[in-house]
């Protein structure tokens, strides 16, 4: 049995759906929604990492170390976000997000 | 089985389980230990890809300041673990049943990769031989000469970051009292030391 | 094979270049100055879009790559930077009295601008995946922050929050598209992609290209990944909701563009089905939703929303004529969101900013100039000849027939008699209904603004053929 | 061409005057007073100019005269103006019609008064522009740019349903005119260019006339308007103010005739002859069911707006007779309704601003206090149910006879018009204006005054003109009627050939 | 000459409409009366010239009306002997009325009004009767039914009268309808409306066949027809006579002029006018002879029991006319047109009579409260007994020519038809000749019976002319009608001023000679010379010449029922007056029947006025406001608002309401592309 891109193609498959998953049935906080999101870009970064190695292609690393380096900066302001809406809000529950609406 | 499969299905195995978990748990510092452990296991994958320096990375940006920044903020929220609120259930179904679609339909998608290859491709900047040069001095080379652009690019980006975090959180304070080197250092005498005469007899 | 030793071309980049040293510069110009009251910064600010602005007008038209191909710069990119440049500026001078008075104004605001700017100027002349990756997030990232600029009150944070949610989840669609559109082409590059990806293509690009569709529907905030929309839109700054309105679109719209013609013209059946669907979605949701709207930012949301359904329609045709129809679309349309907001922003007594529909009931009695103008946006943007959103309309219109899309232009101006009604009301309220007190007079740059976009809104079938030629040629530069 | 004809200055005038309006400063009387006096001598001046336009017009011919190009939008899409004999008339009415519109504003509009006067002088232009265009895509424009004078002028001075009938009003037509847009796209693509004169020597496949006329229809049938389209006309007029009602009737509805014989007669001709039953079938309903309508009105404009739709269903009537008497008369029809419905509605007018009412059951017996108006009002009346020797007759004569050669079916149902429209005027007329008065707010009811009469004599002196004289402006509409008949026949002549060759 | 004969009456009628009122009332009677006046001097002797001269016809061009296509209309007059005569009859009475009217209008405020509408009448009786051409005669046509419409509702604030005058303008368009069809019709099968150009043509379409309604028909029957629908409009034939008795809210000058002599006949006239086309629609003939027939029974039978004096002679009226028609209809439009000239001198001479009776009684109306006027009024009861005997055809009056020549041109005819009418017009004269008497016993003989019946003359509409608005500021208080009017009773009915009787004296002498010196050159041996063509006749049709060879009885029998119907009057309302009250007790249906005309206004208001207002409301509140308004754009708008909604809740405000909405997107685009699969 030979291990080949769609195997982890199928593992950033599964991966990519437990994000979005994890985007919309979470309830609890936004953090974990944050959380979701680098399960997301973990999931491309294994895509575009095995199609880098399956295509003999470093672009395709270029580009994972890349997005490694924008999820690290889109953290430290998601987190921004979320800690300035704490304070005004006092809460990170995602059904406290809800004053815009209609 | 090869090593390589039971390795593969290894690291795979607890990347999703422990994924699943991030956001199955209901703490969320939970949460982000088991985010720690799918990197770490995402990491043994792209090692088997031989992208190593990637697999470095990971452990060390990821694990190393993005997850514990997620820690750090976990904490000083002080997030109380609400109750799941009414209605959660109600949509748990119809979600389910559609990421499980949407699910299927993208490993059906990237299934047919392996069977059909497609075209044929020159890649644009081959992946030199493990033997000629490493992972590192491969990425290294490209991303400072012909990827520069991409690079300073991302220095814009995290510039972003850096300013959109000091703006958004930074908070002056008043009232504390901070030591200021160059206010000191540029101090005289005259400005240190005022010599008032004062009147006889009338105090100041 | 050794790249380092040929010099990319630095010229094609220069406005970009610009920019950022500017930027650079203008960061530590702040750190050191600190908090100062006066426009400085914005001026500064100002002063070097105005720059970056003559930067581009003298940029080569014909087409040039630089930057190992990542970089690529043509009539029709030009144009986009142009307008992108203007939107920015309005949005900075628009902000200009507001964050004062609002207490929000903080140096870094006219400086993230910028950043956001050099993201959009990216995202326009992105040859491959990974340089519209960067340009997006650069754009993106700095959006985020400046929608929560307000960070002590709840709407704006709140706003920033979920334009940061939905937006990474987008990126995230965007990046998986990408990865896949990679894996089943073999590039990054476009050019390389237009060549590989011809005909009948697997189901696998396809459905990368769904997914870097739904990335770029985001960002112009096409249904139905235009949820974020209405409560960023709202709960944002006025500025701020004005400069996302603007200058996001103008990038979003050219980067819809140089995706779909440049990078996946061999496919236009299979996209075209894409952007057919996602248009008449927007146009129907803007023009239903926004009857519902009492309060004009959110309104506004809607009615950006139904636009950029109908500049899709342009798209749809993926003619030359239709990409001319989506350039004109968007010049025009900047033109009446700038106007539009800018009247938005003179609603004030006081302290008190005032955004509901409501609050404009008679303003044609106690401020006729504000009212004429804000409804002659009304109508340009119903479209409504003769002013400017009719010959927008007009274009997209002309070339969907031309391209044999007569459902969608059939349902298009359907849409537009339903939205008609909306900014009917509007009008409805500043001129029929009972005045209510006055409001302060506006700052003057909110009033340059509005004059001049006024006069584009007003004037433009007069003097037609600049921006029609202009545009006519930014988009035959694609083909 | 480098310098603008006068076609452009009839454009350019009212925009002229307009701007002169808004940059009167203030809100004082004198202010105000020199804004209606300005509009009134901006209209005059327009007239005066559409009269040496006129002058310098050559009845006999049947092109387009008075021509200027200046590039617009493209090459192929150009700012083409030009008249010929169905818009001059039809330019001459406007131009007539906006000075006795801006009289009749004079003591009734008293609040914004410049805005108003602006509204109406832009609304000139764009009226003036619709009948001067020779490009289609400027036709559009200015088609529909006139939608939101109009707009303003029936929400803001309009009556107590002023916000519905406006609403309704401008998304009707709206709705109506922008699937025209659509075709004037399609016949660009088609024929590559939207010159007027070039689309007319253009032959358009039978299938595609089908679709192009059907969206052309929908716009012109609704700006008519036409039975089943026409439920806007009236809540319109009711609420607009006189001036406006007098516009409405006088030349907005007019743009939809003009529509038809500038484009669906002659560019779509087998089309044209395909749909004929169908217009024949609306136009004969509109006269019926709109007059029996017009019987139970209660309020006198809408009684009025009524027969204005049961007089423009005689318009479509004749117009897709396709014969010499149905064509001519039709646009003579257009020509009077003009002047009579515009001065009808003044005469609404007059007793509105009097008594702020227009309930039927208000008046009564006006002819006690109000001698002169109760004349006015009869001639007017006599003209509406078209009397012999008013111009009203001359039209609905040749529209009738123009049907009944072509459809005897359609001129026989078409004229019980002629019976009912009798019924509704002289009851209307019987209800407000005799009887004995004794209704007390009536009681201090004044008669006409100076200005009122002076914005009537001429209407009346030119119904009855027009009535006795029709010549000059029905031979205006002969040559082009002739060019077009010959086109017409033309296609007839084709589809029987079709036909004969299906057999 | 023609121009002065036309065009005076216009002049009057402009002068005293637009300066009456700076003019004062004096001056205008007196200048539209003299405008009259020489304009019926000119009409005689044009008529001289015409009609006993050499020129056969006469045309004078005035202008271009309209030219469209093949449509070729001008202002011009066609004088021919028809005209000519019609030129005396309408500027004669016309002339008298003017006269009469100055005294019997003289206490109403509006008199400057009133002749200004009087000569416009004339003026558009003129020009029917000179057009010569079917347009211009529709003008004329027209014109007075807008005169009479005018005239009817003269008394604006009788609400009867407002009434009856829209009735008259709206039963007349009914005709109308049809004549504006035939128009057309001719049209189309002689490419033109000029006279000129049809009578030459039409034996060529003897025969031709035309179209209409998606029935074929003889193409000259459907348009004799269809041009004949008006003529019963406005000459008050059966089934569209009903505005005629109503006219009589007007003025009674104006009932003389217009609702007796002139107007009315001008259905006769266009007939006669058209006798060229219908000579070759025999089957339009026999309608118009069954109608003739018809009416002249069915409003002799009316007239015999109303009680108005007016409404009395209005029936007679009604029923003369269906004579002239029988005459027509059975090819002798020469008695036809005669009788239309006779008709007009004894019934105008009725009519003023019974001005005069009205206003020597104040005002009132009703037959049943008069008696014994004899002694108060003799020389008006001269005159009416003289307007009587030759209505009724006294031998030797102008009635009788005329009237006798039509009873035996119908027998002549020797048709179905023709005998039907032969029979009603027989049975119609002796009628004629009991109500005619009936109305003259009741008014002049027998005893008073107004003294004490003041109450009655307060019923508003019984009341003539009286102005009872006291706000009005054009009444002239000494003049004011009330003022007299509120001594009622207390004054005794008195001669009428001399200014109206002597009117009444020259249509008297014309009632009586008229039919002795014209009989010859109208329907005798001058025929050919008179009308020298201008009434056409086939040369089958030899009905002149079967007059004079008819068995002996039939030109009796007209003054046999004459004569019985005289006596019969003089046995129930001279010698036994209880009769009549009994008569009616015996047969209350038919009674009935006759006293409300045979119902036909009910019939009409329930088969045409209500249906008409209940379709209207129909098409207004459920047609235009529920199904279109509903359908259209009110139902749309709600609609959409149903939809904005909707699409409002669907923006919770939730994140992840947010995120699913994108993921169903993406989900939705992959599906769709997976299953259409990529091709």
């Amino acid at each position: 049995m030979v291990i080949g891109l769609g195997h982890y193609l199928t593992v950033a498959a599964v991966l990519f759906t437990l994000g979005v998953f994890g985007i919309f049935i979470n309830r609890k906080n936004v953090i974990v929604i944050l959380m979701s999101i680098e399960l997301i870009l973990l999931a491309v970064n294994i895509n575009m990492v095995a199609f880098s190695t399956h295509l003999n292609d470093i672009v395709g690393q270029i580009f994972a170390m890349l997005i490694l380096t924008v999820a690290a900066a889109e953290a430290a302001i998601g987190l921004a976000i979320l800690v300035v809406f704490f304070r005004n809000r006092g809460s990170i529950a995602v059904e406290d997000v809800n004053r815009l609406r209609g | 089985m090869t090593v390589t499969a039971a390795f593969f299905y290894l690291f795979a195995t607890i990347t999703i389980a422990s994924g699943f978990m991030v956001i199955a748990s209901r703490n969320p510092v939970q949460s982000v230990l088991f985010l720690i452990l799918a990197f770490v296991n995402a990491a043994g994958l792209f090692l088997m890809m031989g992208a190593e320096f990637l697999a470095m990375i990971l452990v060390i940006v990821y694990v190393g300041a993005v997850a514990v920044l997620f820690l750090f903020v976990v904490m000083m929220l002080d997030v109380d673990f609400a109750a799941l609120r009414q209605g959660f259930l109600q949509y748990l179904p119809i979600g389910g049943v559609i990421g499980v679609i949407f699910l299927l339909e993208l490993i059906l998608v990237v299934g047919a990769y392996s069977i059909d290859p497609g075209l044929v491709r020159s890649p644009a900047v081959p992946i030199p031989s493990p033997a000629v040069m490493t992972n590192t001095e491969a990425l290294g080379q490209v991303l400072y000469t012909r990827y520069f652009y991409f690079f300073q690019a991302a220095g814009l980006i995290l510039l972003v970051a850096m300013i959109g975090a000091i703006v958004l959180t930074l908070r002056e304070r008043v009232g504390v009292r901070r030591q200021d080197i160059s206010k000191q250092n540029a101090r005289t005498q005259e400005t240190a030391v005022e010599v008032r005469k004062v009147p006889f007899r009338q105090g100041i | 094979m050794n790249p380092a030793l040929t010099i990319p071309a630095f010229g094609p980049m220069l406005p970009e270049i610009l920019m950022a040293v500017g930027v650079l510069v203008l960061v530590l110009f702040g750190a050191f100055r600190g908090e100062r009251p006066g426009y400085g910064m914005s001026i500064i600010a100002l002063a070097l879009l105005a720059v970056t602005f003559v930067a581009v007008l003298m940029l080569p038209g014909e087409r040039v790559e630089t930057m190992a191909g990542s970089f690529v710069i043509d009539g029709f990119a030009k144009f986009m930077k142009a307008l992108t440049l203007l939107a920015s500026a309005g949005g900075i001078i628009l902000s200009l009295d507001y964050m004062r008075r609002e207490g929000i104004y903080r140096f870094e605001y006219p400086i993230l601008i910028i950043l956001s700017t050099i993201g959009m100027m990216m995202v326009i002349s992105a040859n491959d995946l990974i340089a519209l990756y960067l340009g997006l997030e650069l754009l993106s990232l700095s959006s985020y922050v400046i929608a929560a600029f307000d960070r002590d009150n709840a709407r704006s944070t709140e706003a920033g929050l979920k334009y940061f949610v939905l937006g990474a989840l987008s990126s995230g669609m965007l990046l998986y598209g990408a990865s896949l559109v990679y894996g089943f082409a073999g590039s990054v590059s476009f050019p390389v992609i237009a060549t590989v990806l011809q005909g009948n293509v697997g189901i696998g690009a396809i459905v990368g290209l769904v997914f870097v569709s739904a990335g770029i529907a985001f960002k112009i905030s096409a249904v139905p990944f235009h949820m974020w929309t209405p409560d960023v839109y709202e709960g944002s700054p006025t500025p701020v909701t004005a400069f996302f309105a603007a200058a996001p679109k103008m990038a979003g719209m050219a980067m819809a563009t140089r995706v779909f013609i440049d990078c996946f013209p061999g496919i236009l059946v299979q996209w075209q089905q894409i952007i057919v669907f996602v248009s008449i979605a927007s146009m129907a949701l803007g023009s239903f939703a926004a009857i519902g709207q009492r309060n004009l930012k959110r309104l506004m949301a809607y009615s950006s929303i139904g636009n950029v359904g109908y500049a899709l329609i342009g798209l749809a045709a993926g003619t030359p004529e239709g990409i001319q129809g989506v350039v004109i679309y968007m010049a025009i349309y900047l033109a009446m969101t700038l106007g539009t907001f800018a009247v938005i922003l003179g609603m004030r007594r006081g302290n008190v900013m005032f955004e509901s529909i409501d609050d404009l009931s008679g303003l044609a009695r106690t401020h006729p100039a504000l009212a004429f103008c804000l409804a002659m946006m009304m109508f340009s943007l119903a479209g409504i000849p003769p002013l400017a959103g009719f010959f927008a309309k007009f274009y997209v219109f002309a070339a969907a027939i031309q391209a044999n899309l007569v459902t969608l232009a059939v349902i298009g101006v359907v849409t537009s008699v339903i939205g008609a009604y909306y900014y009917l009301r509007i009008v409805k309220v500043m001129y029929f209904d009972a005045p209510v007190e006055r409001f302060e007079p506006m700052s003057p740059g909110v009033s340059f603004v509005l004059v001049v976009s006024s006069a584009v809104v007003l004037l433009f079938w007069l003097v037609p053929a600049p921006i029609v030629n202009a545009a006519g040629a930014a988009a035959r530069s694609l083909f | 061409m480098l310098g603008f004809g006068i076609l452009s200055g009839l454009l350019i005038l009212p925009l002229v005057g307009a701007a002169f309006i808004l940059s009167l400063r203030g809100d004082s009387e004198a202010a105000r007073s020199n804004a209606r006096w300005a509009a009134l001598a901006t209209t005059i001046a327009t007239f005066l100019l559409s009269l040496v336009a006129w002058a310098r017009f050559d009845i006999a011919s049947a092109s387009f005269q008075l021509v200027e190009s200046h590039a617009w939008l493209a090459e192929s899409i150009r700012f083409k103006l030009g008249v010929d004999g169905f818009s001059m008339p039809l330019v001459l009415l406007t131009t007539f019609l906006m000075p006795f519109c801006i009289l009749a504003s004079w003591e009734s509009i008293g609040t914004r008064v410049k805005e108003y006067f602006v509204a109406f002088l832009v609304l000139e232009t764009t009226m003036i522009g619709v009948f001067c265009a020779l490009d289609l895509v400027l036709f559009y424009l200015f088609f529909e740019a006139g939608l939101i004078p109009m707009f303003l002028i029936i929400g803001i001075w309009g009556g107590k349903r002023r916000i519905y009938a406006s609403f309704k009003f401008f998304l009707y037509t709206l709705l109506g005119s922008v699937l025209m847009l659509l075709a004037i796209m399609a016949m660009y693509w088609t024929a590559g260019t939207t010159d007027i004169p070039t689309l007319l020597a253009y032959k358009f496949a039978s299938n595609l006339q089908i679709w192009l006329w059907l969206a052309f229809f929908a716009s012109f049938a609704v700006k008519m308007p036409m039975w089943p389209v026409h439920t806007w006309l009236p809540d319109a007029h009711v609420e607009a103010p006189t001036a406006g009602s007098v516009i409405l009737a006088g030349v907005l509805l007019k743009m939809g005739g003009y529509g038809f014989i500038r484009v669906s007669l002659p560019m779509f001709p087998d089309a044209s002859l395909y749909f004929a039953p169908l217009v024949y079938a609306l136009s004969v309903i509109a006269i019926i069911y709109t007059s029996l309508v017009a019987l139970m009105q209660e309020d006198i404009k809408k009684l009025i707006a009524y027969s204005s739709v049961a007089h423009m269903g005689f318009v479509t009537m004749g117009l897709f007779s396709m014969n010499e008497q149905g064509i001519q008369g039709a646009m003579f029809t257009m020509i009077s309704h003009g002047l009579v419905s515009g001065a009808l509605f003044l005469c609404v007018g007059v007793i509105y601003d009097r008594m702020h009412t227009r309930e039927i059951k208000a008046y009564g017996g006006l002819v006690n206090r109000m001698p002169l108006y109760a004349v006015v009002f009869l001639i007017l009346t006599m003209a509406n149910v078209a009397l012999p020797g008013t111009s009203g007759f001359i039209g609905e004569f040749l529209t009738l006879m123009g049907a009944f050669r072509s459809n005897t079916w359609v001129a026989f149902f078409a004229a019980s018009g002629v019976i009912l429209s009798a019924a509704y005027a002289l009851w209307l007329y019987r209800r407000v204006v005799y009887g004995p008065l004794d209704k007390p707010a009536l009681q201090g009811i004044k008669d006409l005054n100076r200005r009122e009469i002076i914005t009537f004599a001429p209407l009346i002196l030119l119904i009855i003109y027009y009535g006795v004289q029709p010549g000059p402006i029905l031979d205006a509409f002969a040559a082009p009627t002739d060019a077009l008949m010959t086109s017409v026949q033309a296609a007839l002549a084709t589809v029987k050939t079709a036909a004969v060759a299906a057999h | 000459m023609y121009h002065a004969i036309v065009f005076l009456p216009l002049v009057g009628f402009l002068i005293a409409g637009i300066f009456g009122r700076v003019l004062g009332a004096r001056p205008s009677e007196i200048i539209t009366t003299a405008l009259l006046f020489v304009s019926a001097v000119l009409s005689w002797v044009s008529f001289i010239h015409v009609g006993f001269g050499e020129e056969p016809l006469i045309r004078v061009q005035i202008a271009q009306w309209m030219s469209v296509g093949d449509l070729q209309v001008d202002w011009a007059f066609r004088i021919d002997t028809l005209t000519a005569m019609m030129l005396v009859v309408v500027n004669t009475v016309s002339a008298l009325v003017h006269l009469y009217s100055i005294g019997y209008m003289h206490e109403d405020p509006h008199r400057p009004r009133f002749f200004a509408y009087l000569s416009l009448f004339t003026f558009a009786m003129l020009m029917l009767v000179t057009a010569d051409n079917l347009v211009q005669m529709f003008f004329g046509w027209e014109g007075v039914g807008l005169a009479s419409y005018l005239l009817i509702g003269f008394w604006y604030q009788k609400d009867s009268a407002n009434a009856a005058a829209m009735k008259a303008f709206i039963v007349n368009r009914v005709g109308d309808f049809g004549f504006l069809l035939g128009i057309f019709t001719i049209f189309v099968l002689f490419n033109g409306v000029t006279f000129d150009q049809i009578f030459p043509r039409v034996a060529e379409f003897a025969d031709a066949k035309f179209h209409f309604l998606g029935i074929e028909w003889h193409a000259l029957t459907i348009a004799c027809l269809l041009l004949f629908m008006g003529a019963m409009g406005k000459s008050a034939q059966f089934l569209l006579h009903t505005w005629l008795p109503d006219a009589m809210e007007g003025p009674t000058p104006v009932s003389a002029l217009i609702h007796a002599a002139t107007m009315v006949t001008a259905g006769v006239f266009m007939v006669a006018r058209l006798s060229p086309v219908f000579e070759y629609a025999p089957a339009a003939l026999t309608v118009v002879t069954v109608i003739g027939g018809i009416t002249a029974f069915f409003a002799a039978t009316v007239g015999l029991v109303q009680n108005d004096i007016k409404r009395v002679i209005a029936y007679s009226t009604c029923s003369q006319l269906g004579y002239m028609f029988v005459a027509l209809g059975v090819g002798a439009y020469g008695a036809g047109v005669f009788h239309l000239f006779t008709h007009a001198f004894f019934k105008a001479l009725l009519f003023l009579g019974a001005g005069s009776v009205i206003h020597a009684m104040h005002h009132e109306q009703d037959i049943r409260h008069m008696g014994a006027l004899r002694r108060y009024i003799p020389f008006t009861t001269a005159m009416m007994a003289v307007g009587t005997l030759a209505l009724t055809g006294f031998p030797f009056t102008a009635g009788y020519y005329s009237k006798d020549a039509i009873i035996e041109a119908a027998y002549a005819a020797h048709s179905s038809a023709g005998s039907f009418a032969f029979l009603a017009t027989v049975v119609a004269a002796f009628m004629t000749s009991f109500y005619s008497w009936r109305l003259f016993f009741l008014t002049f003989e027998g005893s008073a019976r107004w003294g004490h019946h003041d109450h009655h003359a307060h019923a508003p509409h019984d009341h003539e002319g009286v102005e009872h608005d006291d706000h009005n500021r054009d009444v002239e208080p000494a003049t004011h009608a009330q003022h007299e009017h509120g001594h009622h009773g207390s004054h005794m009915p008195h001669e009428s001023p001399l200014v109206m009787l002597v009117p009444l004296l020259v249509l008297a002498i014309g009632a009586v000679i008229a039919g002795f010196v014209f009989h010859g050159a109208f329907i005798g041996e001058g025929y050919q010379e008179f009308w020298k063509g201008a009434l056409f006749t086939r040369p089958e049709n030899q009905i002149l010449e079967t007059m004079h060879h008819l068995p002996g009885w039939v030109p009796l029998l007209p003054t046999i029922m004459m004569i019985l119907g005289f006596l019969v009057a003089v046995y129930m309302y001279i010698i036994d007056n209880k009769q009549p009250a009994k008569l009616a007790a015996d047969h209350p249906i038919l009674y009935r029947f006759l006293l409300n005309k045979w119902y036909f206004d009910e019939l009409y208001d329930a088969i045409f006025v209500r249906p008409a207002m209940a379709i209207g409301r129909f098409f207004w509140r459920t047609g235009d406001q529920r199904i279109i308004d509903g359908l259209g754009p009110d139902g749309i708008s709600a609609r959409v608002l149903d939809v904005t909604r909707g699409v409002v809740r669907v923006q919770t405000g939730y994140v992840y309401h947010y995120a699913f909405a994108m993921l169903i997107g993406v989900a939705a685009l992959v599906t769709f592309y997976l299953f259409r699969g990529a091709h």
